[in-house]
């Protein structure tokens, strides 16, 4: 601990204190103050003082708020325990709310986390400290200790409403690191527009100190006289999620322009041009002149690959969103040219083949290439001088925009954070893993885990599965505690009987809505409006302040229902939701109505048109508004049992995760053993690890667990019931057995497509599928071949089944190791495609092998694809054309070796049906959010991990089954589950029990008792398909009933009230 | 020729048995009207009134309706239900209803003891009419309606009268396909083969009209509309505890008004509610006061149920809803 | 301009939009944020679930006096609930049917599927249904005429 | 009371001439007549109307007011102004006639109905009798109720087919106008004239094979409320509003404001007291909540209340609602069947 103290230290000398203006003690500093009129409270200061050590006692520390602290804080948080969560700088969100959209899904990535940040903000087992840094940890798992350095913004986050005046104010324009110097901003700032907590901070390093700021705050949130704090937490465990950095090319890789050349960027300025919220707004401008390029070309692998110009490792994410960034822009200009000069492209993921495949489609040009050298021509545009490595000519294009693809990186401040927290860091910088393959979220140190880049370079959705397997591990350790007590929220009026009385709020979001229609007039329409009791027209109705208002008005007012005209429910309906709840209102008396994405801002040319749809959009709000009720929301015990289906690592890793939460766990498997497909590995890429080991060390510990009960040589016939209330009907050894449990984890696993047919298998002994390969290996019973050749994507990204097998090239590597070390005279080549290595450590493996054992690759054409030939005596020839240097080749194989595509597990469709959840191409699960919610099925209660959602290799997979144990945790430490409200309700006197209803629910949510349709509100997810399909109406869908439908349509076409 | 004397008193002797032995509680058959030249519906409980139920081609109402109100009946206060079947006289047509009826859980298959005839056809109330006109006032009086597979024969005081089939007969049973029953427990009358496949040719002649023109037509026929709701009332698959232009609180669907607006509104979405449903049997053109040919717009969703879903409903009690279920390979016509 | 191109220039019609809330709305939403323009005659109304649409809507709408009625709902198999938009598929591929037969311009209604990512086809459906339900003028056959 | 004939061939000249009034005469379309608004002859042929003639002063669907806008709210009422143009209804037939007298008494009963009232107050009727071969049809009884195929009830002016031509009788002062308007078109008229109308009327009345004898119904129905009886035919009912709507009588409305486009009207619409919900309380109490309850008040409210009220009997014998009752619910039966049991 000596060292820790040392760096303890040593962090307070750099950090400069002077950012405190109160280097004296408080009560010489309020005498100074006088003396120079500046006005200070007493009591302000007192708290201040106060304020500095104190302490807080928690159950879990994340360090870094970015989308896997979040997730980690969400999930731990969710389960019970408190939460502790600091951030660096001044909002949360991490780099994630800077992108544009997220691939393969085009989903708009502040639009997915900004519900997420909301709820970590309103979460009442978080405490949210920015600014913060973790200067110390001592103790032990179970009983830590850590001094936490709060830094001071100057301004008091509980008064500040974000309104903005003291940026108007503020004289000083500094560089804006969100826009990654893209822009300006002020020396009192806000990060972006939606940051949480909306408090405004002074960065002192930039400040004049002229006070204009603190005199134009109107609420006096501004005081100069804050004090940084050193707040102590204890704790139980500590998550750390503190992200990443860009490779910034400016020495290494200098060669490309950046920082010398205004129109070299990298990606991620980028980003912020396309994100509506960056320095363009939305628009593809030059950075030299602000003109609209007509062309623009990425280079790939910038500070990545490379183990002299960066770093050796793949920085896994940057092919993809290279892609989804060209797609974009080509997306918005059809004429732009857009090209991406790649080495491989690593489209790895579930869907994201396919999201290449279209990218080419619409006409994004991938050229093979790793640019030598980038020229400045006069005009500003940029040369680019490459050897296109199919045609081998050396190439000059000219283009007027380029982009660096830049590495994920670790952290600058990993080494020094790595010796505060007593964790260990990599060569490269990452924080050390317990395994990189078997176990990735430990770090060298009891009870401290990782969770996202920290620990190596990851995409969103896995980031956030780790981040919950990160929570999982972190709850182990504090089990035993008692749990927060939920907080109750306050008595609910009742209002069922009250004439409607509604507040209309509309806001101006700034000029977002204001600038392209009148807020004031219409705010002004509808007030005279017989139910409207109050009408008004807010800056930002989402600020504190304006919350503040809104439930001012409802209590002055008396109002029983409120419309936001505002943003979207999608983001932000939950906020005024939980608005009304704190002011006694039933949270289902709100309606939105959806004035900038659906008005605003797709009418900005049209002001008097938008204004006149944004007055009817209120008022098609009031009309369903008068017409809402509160709703109720049962409440249903939780079975704590958790079933997991598939013995596989993913299953048995999962199993564990939930024994350690001391949660009992039922593993059902097919087959006489779990262990699943690793039973049949060799050995485990990229790494020399026995699998044979790892599952005899997990079913030791399965074995010894008094939570895991395995069912073995058991099928599951059939499910019925609900999220904590589930049934499972299983055959197997005693019989048919019933079994009640409260969460399921899907862990089906995959396999390797039937290869009969394709390549000439199932002809000859000469060729196998990797998988046999390896079991081959293991029997260590093949004849030594002279020359061996593997086909990779065979069967694979084709029109049939055109998604990337993601594990068959590390797999084919490794094998081809194995083999050229068994058999050091043999030929071995690897047709591939891409070599799609992009897991830790995988690209070090697999240059490597390359450099090292001299396995030869050639890559293949997807237009002309490897031809097998078995002649008469049974010999195998490959014919292919090597696409680097075009040539024909004939290549003979004593032993062939197919890396076969995979597909999800022949159980699959019976788990659809059994569960209700979707399955997509390649009877692989689909998740309920490709990015968010990557191990959650839309089927509450149920989640899945490992293969059966897409291929994974062992890390990912292991990663999958902590955080889906997470998630199949948090219902069952809850202990209760709130229902949803928007249910559907029977009128049983209008109901004839025809029954069409409960055939319609994809949920089996109704039944028919008695000749009557009834409701199981546990099952109905609201949908409201059967009120649709019921041609009485007897059946409603609460919340979206006919009558309410009728009345928006009736408003929508008639401008009276 | 058909012999419907001799199925009238087969019909009448098993109607009888049953009523005696106890199997159901009454029968729904067909009497002779008031102005006896069409059959009306009639209930018969005891078993010496069984002589009342006749079999002819004037046998034109779907019974079913009355199926469904026993057993929508609501007892009274402190009344005991009394859930024993019920006996009912069902044409071909009639008895795709009760296959809907158990399908879609109104009729409890156990409740329904079923007579069914087989049929080669009954006649068009408005056709009768005019055809009618050939015989003196003064000599109605004890019509009688035989049919061959030619002819209708009007038997009547002092003479007989012929008519070719298609000048008398309904329109439902030209494009019928359905002359043998689907369910019944009881089957009246010969084994009826030799029909050819609905060739959908009463639609073709609008198919064939131009957007506007169908529009006039439909324009004409709806605006004589008198929303008197016979056409719902008929429907035995109408069988809604609150049908929702019934509707009045808390809002409503459609308007009193008498307009093209609100009338096309209701027949649209009366054919929709039907829709994947109907069977066909031709009730509610039948009792429009106005004429207006209801069923075509029946039969175009039967169409396309047929086309695009091979949904042709009436025939099996364990086939799927059609708006209750889907097939992934549905054709897709979204953009 | 003729009198009647004149008419058809001016006539401003009345769309209503109903959107699934996992994909459409979503996607409506995404076309907001990227600041992609289109006509301004629709209305929205979200739903949970396209296959919440009753065809009743969509001929209520056109009763009251829509001229154009959009349903929008997730792809085949995108369903945030399944399997809703499949039932949808089915009844409102039969409503457009009926509408075709009785002469109604089935070219006033339309489906859709439109993804949470799809803000483009969105601003896209959007811009080339409003303009034609503009070129069929008012809707009066189901609306009933002024001249009634 | 001036005759006068009227030749075939001049009718058109007539219409002519009549020009300045909104005439509305049977239209007959797809078999089916009703009276509608026409701008030329109407058809002289034709069999009853489905449709009875009281829809032209008494429509299906009619305006009684506007509703006032300010801004987005209704805050008052504003009257239609009436038509100012007179009214000529022609062809109407001796039942549809006696069913007027029904309708104007009943709008100025207890209280004055401003819309039938003003229709009917610049309207001139001119009635046609029922001869052979087009009338009467089947199930006509006006004979049995009162009537007779020749009655000039209700009219301003009865025209007979004798032909060639018509037998014009005009009944008073609007009739007079009529034959004013006519003049050099209607033509003198004789004995003869006279006499062969009278046959014309009587063949017609005697072709009506459908009698009631209505001695005694009031007795009858007085005693029979309670009797099964009722249930027991209208078992068959669908409960359809067939009979109702198609009664030349029959005056049930209910009203409704309809907001549409941004306008607001306030109109009334034919109600049915067949329909289950026509009954039904705010409290949704039905006092008449079965079939056999709705029946009951129909053949009632025609036999016995109407004549309580009104002093007339309220069914004409037109036949309408046997002819296109879907169940054959007919009410000569129903009313012979109940004073069979009565007795």
């Amino acid at each position: 601990m000596q060292d820790q103290n040392e760096y303890f230290e040593q962090y307070y000398e750099e950090v400069d204190l002077h950012d405190d203006y109160l280097m004296i003690p408080p009560e010489l500093a309020l005498l100074e103050a006088e003396e120079n009129e500046v006005e200070v409270k007493k009591d302000e200061l007192a708290k201040n003082k106060l304020a500095a050590g104190r302490r807080i006692n928690g159950d879990v520390l994340i360090v870094g708020a970015g989308i896997s602290g979040m997730q980690a804080a969400l999930d731990t948080a969710d389960k019970g325990y408190r939460v502790i969560l600091i951030e660096k700088s001044s909002t949360i969100g991490g780099n994630m709310v800077k992108l544009d959209k997220t691939f393969p899904t085009n989903d708009c990535s502040i639009c997915t986390a900004a519900p997420k940040m909301v709820e970590v903000s309103r979460h009442p087992n978080i405490t949210l400290m920015t600014y913060a840094d973790v200067m110390s940890l001592e103790g032990e798992k179970g009983d830590f200790t850590a001094h936490i350095y709060r830094k001071s913004a100057y301004v008091d986050p509980d008064v500040c409403t974000g309104c903005g005046d003291c940026a108007t104010a503020c004289p000083v324009e500094v560089v804006n690191p969100f826009d990654d110097k893209l822009s300006m901003r002020k020396g009192i700032s806000i990060e972006f527009p939606q940051a949480v907590p909306i408090v405004y901070s002074i960065n002192y390093e930039n400040c004049v100190g002229c006070g204009s700021c603190e005199r134009v705050c109107d609420a006096g949130a501004i005081s100069f006289l804050r004090k940084s704090e050193d707040i102590e937490v204890k704790i139980g465990s500590v998550i750390v999620a503190t992200g990443y950095d860009l490779f910034e090319p400016l020495e290494m890789r200098k060669e490309y322009g950046y920082g010398k050349y205004p129109n070299v960027i990298t990606a991620m300025q980028f980003e912020r041009l396309l994100s509506s919220f960056g320095p363009t707004e939305g628009k593809i401008l030059r950075p030299s002149d602000g003109t609209a390029p007509k062309s623009i070309g990425w280079i790939q692998c910038v500070g990545s690959r490379s183990k002299q110009l960066g770093f050796p490792y793949c920085s896994r994410v940057c092919c993809m969103y290279a892609t989804k960034e060209a797609a974009i822009a080509k997306e918005i200009d059809d004429s732009l040219e857009v090209t991406i000069f790649y080495m491989d492209i690593r489209a790895y993921g579930k869907d994201f083949q396919q999201y290449y495949d279209k990218a080419k489609d619409m006409g994004v040009n991938y050229v093979r290439a790793r640019p030598s050298s980038v020229y400045q021509n006069e005009d500003g545009s940029i040369a680019v001088r490459y050897m296109d490595t199919h045609t081998r000519e050396i190439l000059d294009m000219n283009i007027d925009m380029l982009v660096l693809s830049t590495a994920i990186m670790p952290s600058k401040e990993n080494p020094k954070l790595g010796k505060m927290l007593g964790i260990g860091v990599d060569h490269n910088g990452f924080f050390e893993s317990g395994s990189i393959v078997s176990d990735p979220i430990q770090t060298t140190r009891d009870g401290v885990f990782l969770a996202g880049c920290n620990q190596g370079p990851k995409d969103i959705p896995d980031s956030v599965a780790m981040a919950s397997g990160a929570a999982a591990r972190a709850v182990q350790a504090i089990v035993e505690r008692e749990k927060a007590e939920p907080v109750k929220p306050p008595e609910q009026k009742d209002v069922s009987g009250d004439k409607p009385k509604i507040g209309v709020f509309v806001c101006h979001c700034g000029k977002n809505i204001n600038g392209y229609l009148d807020c004031a007039d219409v705010a002004d329409t509808v007030r005279d409006d017989p139910n409207v009791e109050y009408s008004t027209d807010v800056m930002f109705a989402c600020s504190e302040d304006s919350q503040t208002d809104i439930r001012k008005t409802i209590e002055e007012k008396g109002l029983n229902r409120v419309i936001v005209a505002a943003c979207s429910p999608i983001t932000h309906g939950g906020l005024f939701q939980d608005t009304l709840e704190e002011s006694g209102l039933n949270k289902y008396l709100f309606e939105f109505a959806n004035i900038r994405q659906h008005c605003s801002w797709v009418h900005s040319h049209d002001r008097e048109k938008a204004t006149q749809k944004a007055k009817d959009l209120v008022r098609m709000g009031i009309a369903k508004s008068v017409l809402l009720q509160p709703l109720s929301q049962e409440e249903v015990d939780v079975i704590p049992v958790t079933v997991i289906i598939g013995g596989g690592i993913a299953g048995m890793k999962a199993a564990m995760a939930l024994s350690d939460m001391e949660i009992e766990t039922h593993i059902i498997e097919m087959g006489d053993k779990l262990g699943g497909n690793l039973n049949k590995l060799h050995s485990l890429f990229p790494t020399e690890l026995d699998p044979s080991q790892l599952v005899n060390e997990m079913q030791t510990k399965i074995d010894a667990s008094d939570y895991i009960k395995v069912h073995l040589n058991t099928t599951l016939e059939n499910v019925e019931g609900f999220i904590g209330n589930f049934k499972a009907y299983m055959k197997g050894p005693d019989g048919d057995t019933e079994l009640k449990f409260g969460t399921a984890i899907i862990a089906s696993g995959f396999g390797e497509i039937d290869m009969a047919g394709k390549y000439g298998y199932g002809n000859n002994p000469k060729i196998m599928t990797q998988m046999e390969l390896e079991s081959r290996l293991i029997a260590n019973d093949l004849e030594k071949p002279k020359s061996i050749v593997m086909i990779n994507c065979a069967g694979a990204m084709d029109e049939e089944r055109p998604w990337c097998c993601r594990i068959g090239c590390g797999v084919s590597i490794k094998n081809a190791k194995l083999l050229k070390e068994k058999y050091p005279d043999a030929d071995i080549n690897i047709l591939y495609r891409d070599i799609r290595v992009f897991g830790k450590e995988e690209e070090e493996y697999f240059a490597d092998v390359i450099e090292n054992l001299h396995v030869k690759i050639t890559r293949y054409s997807d237009v002309e694809k490897p031809q097998v030939i078995i002649n008469d005596d049974g010999s195998v020839m490959v014919k292919v054309r090597d696409q680097i240097y075009n040539d024909e080749m004939e290549l003979s194989a004593d032993l062939l070796v197919l890396t076969a595509q995979t597909e999800g597990s022949e159980s699959t469709d019976k788990l659809q049906q059994m569960f209700k959840i979707p399955v997509g191409p390649g009877h692989f699960f689909i998740e309920a959010h490709a990015k968010i919610r990557p191990l959650d099925f839309a089927t509450d209660g149920v989640y899945f991990c490992g293969s059966a959602h897409f291929p994974k290799n062992l890390a990912d997979a292991i990663a999958q089954a902590e955080g889906a144990a997470s998630r199949a945790a948090i219902p069952i430490m809850k202990q209760r589950l709130v229902l949803e409200g928007i249910t559907a309700i029977v009128e049983p006197d209008m109901c004839v029990g025809c029954g069409i209803c409960a055939e319609a629910c994809p949920f089996g949510a109704i039944d028919l008792i008695k000749g009557k349709a009834v409701v199981n509100e546990a099952l109905c997810k609201g949908c409201g398909l059967c009120n649709a399909t019921c041609r009485s109406g007897a059946i409603q869908q609460k919340g979206f009933n006919d009558h309410q439908i009728l009345s928006m349509i009736k408003s929508s076409l008639n401008e009276v009230v | 020729m058909v012999d419907y004397n001799a199925m009238t008193q087969e019909i009448r002797a098993k109607a009888k048995a049953m009523l005696e032995n106890k199997e159901v509680k009454y029968i729904i058959g067909w009497e002779r009207g008031a102005n006896s030249f069409i059959s009306r519906p009639v209930i018969i409980r005891d078993a010496g009134d069984t002589d009342r139920l006749v079999w002819n081609p004037g046998c034109v109402d779907n019974l079913t309706r009355y199926l469904v109100e026993e057993m929508q009946y609501k007892p009274k206060r402190g009344e005991e239900p009394d859930l024993g079947p019920v006996g009912i006289i069902v044409k071909p047509c009639d008895s795709k209803s009760i296959v809907e009826l158990i399908k879609e859980n109104i009729v409890p298959r156990e409740r329904v003891k079923i007579i069914a005839v087989t049929n080669i056809g009954t006649v068009e109330t408005n056709k009768l009419r005019k055809v009618l006109q050939k015989i003196p006032q003064d000599k109605r009086a004890g019509i009688d309606i035989l049919q061959d597979d030619n002819e209708f024969i009007i038997k009547y005081d002092g003479g007989e009268l012929k008519v070719p089939r298609p000048e008398l007969l309904a329109n439902k049973c030209e494009t019928c396909v359905t002359h043998n029953p689907v369910i019944h427990d009881v089957v009246i009358g010969d084994k009826i083969e030799g029909f050819e496949a609905d060739k959908w040719a009463d639609l073709a002649e609008l198919e064939s009209m131009s957007p506007e023109e169908r529009w006039k037509f439909w324009e004409d026929q709806i605006s004589k509309c008198v929303r008197c709701y016979a056409c719902r009332d008929s429907c035995s698959l109408c069988y809604c505890a609150e049908c929702v232009f019934d509707k009045e609180k808390p809002f409503t669907w459609i308007d009193k008004t008498v307009d093209v607006s609100n009338n096309m509104f209701y027949h649209l979405v009366r054919a929709m509610h039907l829709a994947g449903r109907c069977v066909d049997c031709g009730e509610c053109e039948r009792v429009c006061p106005v004429n207006i040919p209801i069923r075509k717009l029946n039969r175009l969703l039967l169409k396309s149920a047929k086309d695009r879903y091979k949904i042709y409903p009436g025939m099996n009690p364990e086939d799927k809803p059609m708006f209750g279920s889907y097939d992934i390979a549905d054709p897709d016509e979204v953009v | 301009m003729t009198g009647d191109e004149k008419a058809k220039e001016e006539f401003e019609p009345k769309i209503i939009g109903f959107l699934c809330n996992w994909c459409s709305y979503t996607g409506a939403d995404l076309a907001g944020v990227s600041r992609l323009q289109y006509p301004s005659n629709i209305r929205i109304i979200k739903v949970m679930c396209s296959g919440r649409v009753n065809p009743q809507f969509v001929l209520k709408a056109f009763q009251e006096g829509a001229d154009g009625v959009l349903v929008s709902g997730c792809h085949p198999g995108d369903c945030h609930y399944i399997e809703g938009n499949y039932h949808a598929r089915r009844k409102l591929a039969m409503l457009s049917d009926i509408l075709e037969f009785t002469g109604i311009e089935p070219e006033r209604f339309q489906m859709s599927w439109v993804s949470a990512s799809e803000g483009q086809k969105f601003a896209k459906i959007v811009t080339a249904f409003t303009e034609q339900v503009k070129e069929l003028g008012p809707q009066k056959k189901l609306a009933g005429g002024e001249d009634e | 009371m001036a005759e006068m004939i009227i030749k075939k061939v001049r009718v058109d000249g007539l219409f002519e001439a009549m020009k300045d009034f909104e005439v509305y005469g049977p239209i007959t379309k797809d078999m089916i007549t009703r009276y509608q608004k026409t701008t030329g002859t109407p058809d002289l042929v034709f069999k009853s109307s489905r449709k009875p003639p009281k829809e032209v002063f008494f429509p299906q669907t009619e305006k009684m007011f506007d509703l006032v806008k300010d801004g987005t709210r209704f805050v008052g009422a504003k009257d239609v102004p009436p038509g100012d143009k007179p009214i000529l209804l022609f062809g109407l037939r001796p039942c549809d006639g006696r069913a007027l007298n029904v309708l104007d008494e009943l709008f100025n009963w207890d209280y004055t109905d401003p819309y039938y009232v003003d229709k009917r107050k610049k309207s001139t009727v001119i009635g046609l009798a029922c001869t052979l071969p087009a009338m009467p049809k089947d199930n006509c009884f006006c004979t049995s109720m009162g009537g007779s195929p020749g009655s000039s009830e209700g009219m301003d002016m009865l025209w007979v087919d004798i032909g060639d031509s018509y037998y014009v009788e005009s009944l008073n002062d609007k009739g007079n106008a009529i034959l004013e308007l006519g003049k050099g078109i209607f033509e003198e008229s004789g004995d003869d004239v006279r006499s062969s109308a009278g046959k014309a009327i009587e063949d017609a009345a005697n072709a009506i094979d459908r009698k009631l004898d209505t001695s005694g119904v009031r007795d009858a129905l007085a005693k029979s409320f309670d009797y099964n009886y009722w249930d027991e035919f209208s078992k068959r009912c669908m409960g359809c509003g067939i009979c109702t709507f198609l009664c030349p009588t029959c005056h049930c409305f209910d009203i409704q404001d309809i907001v549409k486009n941004g306008e607001g009207v306030r109109q009334r619409s034919w109600d049915s007291c067949q329909f289950d919900y026509y009954s039904i309380h705010a409290s949704n109490h039905n006092p008449r909540p079965e079939k056999k309850n709705r029946q009951r008040n129909r053949v009632y409210h025609k036999f016995y209340y109407s004549e309580n009220k009104l002093g007339l009997v309220g069914c004409v014998g037109c036949g309408r609602c046997i002819n296109l009752c879907p169940v054959n619910i007919d009410i000569i039966e129903v009313i012979q069947g109940a004073k069979e049991l009565s007795q």
